[in-house]
């Protein structure tokens, strides 16, 4: 016997109650909404994309011809490496303030998060005008992958700071005083107990800010610039595979390598996704 | 406390330098905006920017008002639409998913934030288009609109964006959810609620300071969403004049433009950008507000 | 070229009922201070002169768009529309109708019958001292370089040269205009044919920044859709013209239109007809 | 026979089995104390009585729990199951929200819209709490501004509201200063003339201060019940004695 | 003269004082227990022996510890503190990695560096803590996969391995089944001649079986502290009695 409701026992319970048999309607029908959406999206990339997969879709070079994603897709590399170089240390570095030094009822706590709340709410949009101005213009460095990459850092700023906060105050308090309790330092306590216990998260963090910066559009044309080849050093221009499919598609020359490019992101994503999970679990096997 | 090593005292000062990034960030991109976009408002003056209904760069006319209200009805359109489907989706991942199904579902609503906006474009102006112009055409048929709208229009933007805002309000609210004690769930269970009248009644409102947070999150999103709206919303610059006709959002009206704009219409564009920022600090400090008060009610 | 905007004509393309001309028009135009609509609304005389200044009259309800591909697919799949493409870029998904009885062609443009066309333009600053730009413009202007461009649907110059290059050895950097991207990224690698030495670099933007960044030396060579303006001329700018690009104006496929007169279009665009039968009977 | 009558039941979370043929009767209007080390398997029991391990997965079920002679597992809509048998947690779990919408919340989800009868109710589950004096000025301001003795005997209130029969209570005052527990105590006494009480506690004093009949358990199985007096007097299993006197637990 | 002397110590977290003037010496080799109701500031009262109180924000120290007559609040490095006062918490706390790594945290925090060195600590530590046998051969294993009784021990071993004087252990047992509890009780009276043993517990029996001295808290207060015996046979303050007695708490 099993002390779960049967199906019949659930078919009752509605009938008693039809309220609630409305609401789990509801609920299921949202729910199958958005995985239909879902579903529809996939298919669609799919069946646009999946044809138009030639091996002349990734020769070395781009030409007019091949319309190769090879370049951008180094260029997406390089630019995701350069990102998160920059972000992840000051991310990390700067929860690790947030959440194991900073003395509780700070007021420069309080305007940090505001402004990490401000910049994660920031339209990409806004970030390319901003890069455009600042690194391109006033800087000087020109259409750059470097320029991009500084755009793109800030903007997943708040998205590592927030998922390592997140992740360090998950680790639980008992860690700390046992270390503390061993006559460790604060120094030796965050690096070698407290971080290690958080990889898991922060690199979910790290994962999703990745994913960030392989879909984005606005914020690179106005910085990195649309060369279509591997820049020979990071002050170059290059573009990466969401702008390269961005381009492809704008002219409605290259459609179909539009969206078999847009299938090469999608496998991306998934593959990133899929690896962050591989990761994360390895880690806290220890 | 007293005798820290030097050691301790350089790497909190690192810390703290790292902390102060995001401060800078914002203080950066709020000057380089300003400085580019304010001298603009001011030679066009800044009532006539912000209240002017016609835009006409051509002929140095610079009036966001059409804009201003286009980004506020598709904005409503997409919460209309993104936030019912949104909330019930999160219901069903944090109260009714099975164990074994819930790792994919997640991964699929993972994705739908990873697929980049271009391809949601396309697919709005290939798939939701037509639907929407059949629709229109059909009503105006039968009498019910008296212009049928060609399909590129605030119903369609809506209906995108709507899409586009669930994986943030689902992911929000879903931790929202997850975040509310169990004792509470089991307390109504065990007074004779059934599941359903336990989560609209006790956990939803318990969760209601991180739900709306979601929420304003997600209109955060549809207000600065640009590639794909651009493909769909019509982007007439005029005041909007029915949900089956299009319209011009603030992101559009930069995106579309910069690339032929010179002299004052191009910092009118950034100008734009700069109303842009201000509508998301104050969406920001209002997120910081419902937060705090969510607080203080716990 | 690839292939077509989109092969979803065909999701509104079960056409279910007849052309109809009583419904609306869909207008469908280029952003402001696009190229492609700054010649196509000169030519049309839908731009008009008021109080000394030049005011665009295009109607406020037509649909605008800053990419080619979104104006295709928009024609391709809306029984009722009209709007208007490069003729380097005419695809097969829509209909170029003729304009005051001349088919929108290379040859038409060139005779002179067909009257929708627009200069492609580069400019340089004019003290450029760049060796491999300077050979690369030689290139474009000679005979093999205009017969890339008549290879790829738009107008050649008349009275070109064959090339003599110098084979210099360097870099250059060619940036703007998106509508002539194309045709320069075949340039370029017809160029790469002759001179094995020069690398050639292509920033796809626009036609502004094309301008902006020319003047300020992150670019070699600029493009532009556009003629310039006076600002890019006293910068110090000296515009050259490479092509001649011709407008075609498209309608949908199952469209019953296939001919307009110049008049025709301008009162659609400046909104005076709504419906297809104030067009057309 | 008794109100309840747990028969040969056993418990399995997963592969771990936490309760081992576990017979008992509990007896109407009195207080029937569960006592043991901690793990025995006192809360998973308690939880059986009013089936709120089926929110548990992987918990299996054997044997049956009769309540008034009908088996709760078969054919009993549960939701009608727990509104007979109410239940009090070890912490306090006041819904956030108010005192009064506390209390509503249970009648109105069967059924009680009225307003004034609503309100009877309100004020008759407070009294009977014994918290109406305290809470009486505060009805519309939220639960969770109360001390934990007050939310303690709120959530006895609202678990009265829709009059129950039985009443399981799972350490209801091990979150509680020494006052407070000494008020819930002597609420349970007066309850007993109207509802059957079953409570879990770790506080042996508390069982032989308040309880009619206690169960000693240990590692899922019982291993006397009897009435408490006795129990505690002459416990007739060593284990009993050890444990009573403080040797293990 | 006692290991540890508290003179006078009032403690604050913000404005609630969780201390009231405590007066308190401390024998060494002597394991002292502290009892009381819960919240009455037992644990409070030990974090403050090796200055765990200083993580907490919003907390206050009035008055003096002594350790060996110096006094820790003052030019003590907190660090060196702690290694010479090891702590052992109620909840096991392992660190998320190996057993050795566990053990060996401590003395490479202090400097020891060489791993011959360090192989002879981590054994001579887990045999101290009558644990060597169970895990000498899965010393590269994580330490969450151990049993709770197991982990605790891990805990005492790895407060060990830095050489402390004084061990302070916050309720080591309540999260343990009877045999771990006696393995941990067996082990602390083992331990006593080598340390200064201060020891928190909920289960007076426990304070009666392995004590020598009782201090019995209450609000803050120290109520009464005496030998175990005296305090539980003959004691001299009516609360303590009740307490006792078990009609509170
Ligand atoms: N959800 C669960 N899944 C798996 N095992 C469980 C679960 N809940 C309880 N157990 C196990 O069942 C056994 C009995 O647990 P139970 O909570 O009934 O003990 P208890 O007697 O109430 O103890 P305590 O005095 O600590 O509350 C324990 O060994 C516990 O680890
Ligand atoms: N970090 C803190 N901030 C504020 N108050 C605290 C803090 N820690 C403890 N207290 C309060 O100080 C008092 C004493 O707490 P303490 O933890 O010392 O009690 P205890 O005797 O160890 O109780 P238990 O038996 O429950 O462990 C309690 O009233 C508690 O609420
Ligand atoms: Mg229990
Ligand atoms: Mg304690």
């Amino acid at each position: 016997m099993n002390n779960k409701s049967t199906f019949g026992q659930k078919v009752k319970t509605y009938l008693n109650h039809p309220g609630s048999f409305i609401m789990v309607l509801l609920v299921m029908l949202g729910t199958l909404l958005t995985f239909a959406v879902l579903i529809y999206l996939v298919v669609y990339i799919l069946a646009h994309g999946l044809p138009y997969i030639k091996p002349s879709l990734f020769s070395l070079k781009y030409t007019s011809e091949n319309a190769s994603l090879v370049p951008a897709l180094i260029n997406t590399v390089t630019m995701t490496l350069l990102s998160l170089v920059i972000a992840v240390p000051l991310g990390i570095f700067a929860a690790i303030f947030l959440v194991e030094y900073a003395k509780r009822g700070n007021k420069f706590m309080g305007i940090i998060r505001l402004t990490t709340e401000t910049l994660s709410g920031i339209p990409s949009i806004v970030y390319g005008l901003f890069g455009m101005l600042f690194f391109v213009n006033t800087l000087g460095w020109g259409f750059s992958l470097l320029a991009g990459a500084f755009t793109l850092a800030i903007m997943i700023l708040p998205l590592i700071m927030r998922t390592t906060e997140e992740a360090l105050k998950s680790v639980p308090d008992s860690y700390r005083e046992g270390s503390f309790g061993l006559g460790a330092g604060k120094l030796r306590t965050v690096f070698h107990i407290v971080l290690p216990s958080a990889v898991p998260g922060i690199l979910a963090g790290v994962i999703l800010a990745i994913g960030r910066i392989v879909g984005e559009t606005a914020a690179l044309m106005y910085t990195a610039g649309t060369v279509a080849k591997v820049p020979s050093n990071v002050m170059g221009s290059g573009r990466t595979l969401a702008v390269h499919m961005y381009n492809l598609a704008s002219e409605g020359l290259y459609m179909d390598q539009a969206y078999a490019t847009a299938v090469i992101l999608l496998i991306l994503v998934v593959g990133i996704n899929a690896l962050s999970g591989v990761i994360a679990k390895r880690l806290t096997k220890v | 406390m007293k005798s820290k090593t030097w050691n301790e005292k350089f790497m909190q000062g690192v810390f703290f330098t790292a902390a102060c990034t995001s401060v800078l960030a914002v203080a950066l991109i709020c000057i380089f905006l300003f400085a580019n976009g304010i001298p603009a408002m001011k030679e066009i003056g800044f009532i006539k920017f912000i209240t002017g209904q016609r835009w006409k760069p051509g002929n140095d006319i610079y009036g966001i008002l059409p804009m201003i209200v286009g980004s506020l009805y598709v904005t409503a359109g997409a919460v209309i639409v993104g936030v019912p489907i949104g909330i019930l989706t999160s219901v069903f991942m944090a109260m009714y998913c099975p164990k074994k199904i819930y790792k994919p579902l997640k991964a699929a609503i993972e994705l739908l934030a990873g697929i980049p906006s271009v391809v949601y474009g396309f697919f709005g102006l290939v798939v939701l288009v037509p639907r929407v112009r059949e629709l229109g055409r059909a009503l105006k048929m039968i009498g019910l609109a008296r212009s049928s709208g060609n399909g590129n229009s605030i119903l369609t933007a809506s209906l995108l964006l709507g899409i586009m805002i669930l994986p943030t309000i689902v992911g929000v609210t879903e931790s929202a959810i997850r975040a509310v004690p169990a004792q509470y769930y089991e307390g109504a269970l065990a007074l004779g609620a059934t599941h359903e009248r336990s989560i609209f009644k006790v956990i939803i409102p318990a969760a209601k300071s991180g739900v709306v947070a979601g929420v304003v999150l997600g209109i955060g999103r549809a207000i600065g969403e640009t590639m794909a709206v651009i493909m769909v919303a019509g982007n007439q610059a005029r005041m909007p004049a029915g949900i089956m006709k299009g319209v011009r959002t603030l992101t559009a009206n930069i995106v579309i433009e910069m690339g032929y704009a010179a002299d004052l219409h191009r910092e009118a564009l950034i100008a734009t950008g700069v109303v842009l920022f201000v509508f998301i600090l104050l969406i920001n400090f209002s997120v910081a507000l419902i937060k705090r008060r969510g607080e203080r009610e716990q | 070229g690839g292939s077509d905007a989109s092969d979803v004509s065909d999701t509104s393309g079960d056409t279910q009922s007849e052309w109809d001309s009583s419904n609306d028009i869909t207008i469908v135009s280029r952003e402001e201070g696009s190229g492609t609509r700054g010649a196509f609304i000169e030519l049309f005389g839908i731009e008009e002169e008021q109080d000394g200044e030049k005011v665009d009259m295009t109607t406020e309800e037509a649909q605008i768009t800053n990419s080619t591909s979104v104006m295709m697919t928009t024609v391709a799949q809306d029984e009722y529309a009209i709007g208007y493409v490069s003729l380097g870029s005419l695809g097969d998904t829509v209909k170029a109708v003729k304009i005051d009885g001349a088919q929108a062609t290379a040859e038409n443009v060139k005779s002179g019958t067909y009257k929708v066309s627009r200069p492609f333009n580069i400019a340089t600053k004019e003290d450029l001292d760049n060796e491999v730009a300077k050979d690369f413009m030689n290139f474009i202007l000679s005979e093999e370089g205009q017969a890339v461009i008549t290879d790829n649907n738009y107008i050649a110059l008349e009275d070109v040269k064959p090339f003599e290059g110098t084979s210099p050895s360097g870099k250059a950097v060619v940036g703007g205009s998106s509508s002539v991207s194309p045709v320069m990224e075949k340039l370029i690698e017809a160029y790469k044919g002759v001179n094995a030495n020069a690398e050639i670099e292509l920033q796809t933007t626009d036609s502004t920044t094309g301008m902006t960044s020319t003047i300020d030396g992150s670019y070699d060579i600029g493009m532009a859709s556009r003629e310039l303006k006076n600002t890019e001329l006293s910068a110090g700018l000296k515009p050259t013209v490479i092509a001649t690009d011709g407008i075609a104006v498209i309608v949908n496929k199952s469209s019953t239109v296939d001919e307009l007169s110049s008049d025709q279009v301008k009162s659609i665009y400046t909104g005076d007809a709504l419906t297809w039968d104030e067009v057309v009977e | 026979m008794g109100k309840i009558e747990i028969k040969n039941l056993d418990l399995f979370y997963d592969d771990f089995q936490a309760l081992k043929s576990v017979n008992l009767d509990v007896e109407a209007n009195k207080i029937t104390a569960f006592i043991g080390p901690s793990g025995c398997g006192k809360s998973t029991l308690l939880k059986s009585i009013n089936r709120m391990n089926d929110l548990v997965e992987g918990c299996r079920i054997e044997g049956e729990i009769l309540l008034d002679n009908e088996n709760i597992f078969r054919g009993m809509d549960v939701n009608l199951l727990r509104k007979r048998v109410g239940m009090v947690f070890q912490k306090p779990n006041p819904f956030p929200m108010s005192v009064y919408d506390n209390i509503a919340f249970g009648p109105r989800t069967h059924g009680v819209r009225a307003k004034s009868k609503l309100d009877d109710i309100v004020e008759k589950s407070l009294r009977s709490a014994a918290i109406w004096e305290e809470c009486k000025d505060r009805l519309k301001k939220s639960a969770l501004g109360m001390s934990g003795g007050q939310q303690q005997r709120l959530c006895i209130a609202r678990a009265l509201a829709v009059e129950p029969e039985v009443l399981l209570m799972d350490e209801p005052t091990s979150a509680l200063d020494p006052i407070s527990t000494s008020k819930i105590e002597d609420l349970a006494l007066e309850l007993k003339n109207d509802y059957t009480i079953v409570m879990v506690t770790h506080n042996m004093q508390q069982a032989v201060r308040i309880s009619d009949n206690t169960a000693f358990f240990l590692l899922g199985e019982v291993i006397e019940y009897n009435q408490t007096e006795k129990l505690f007097s002459i416990p007739s299993d060593k284990r009993t004695e050890d444990y009573i006197t403080g040797r293990f637990g």
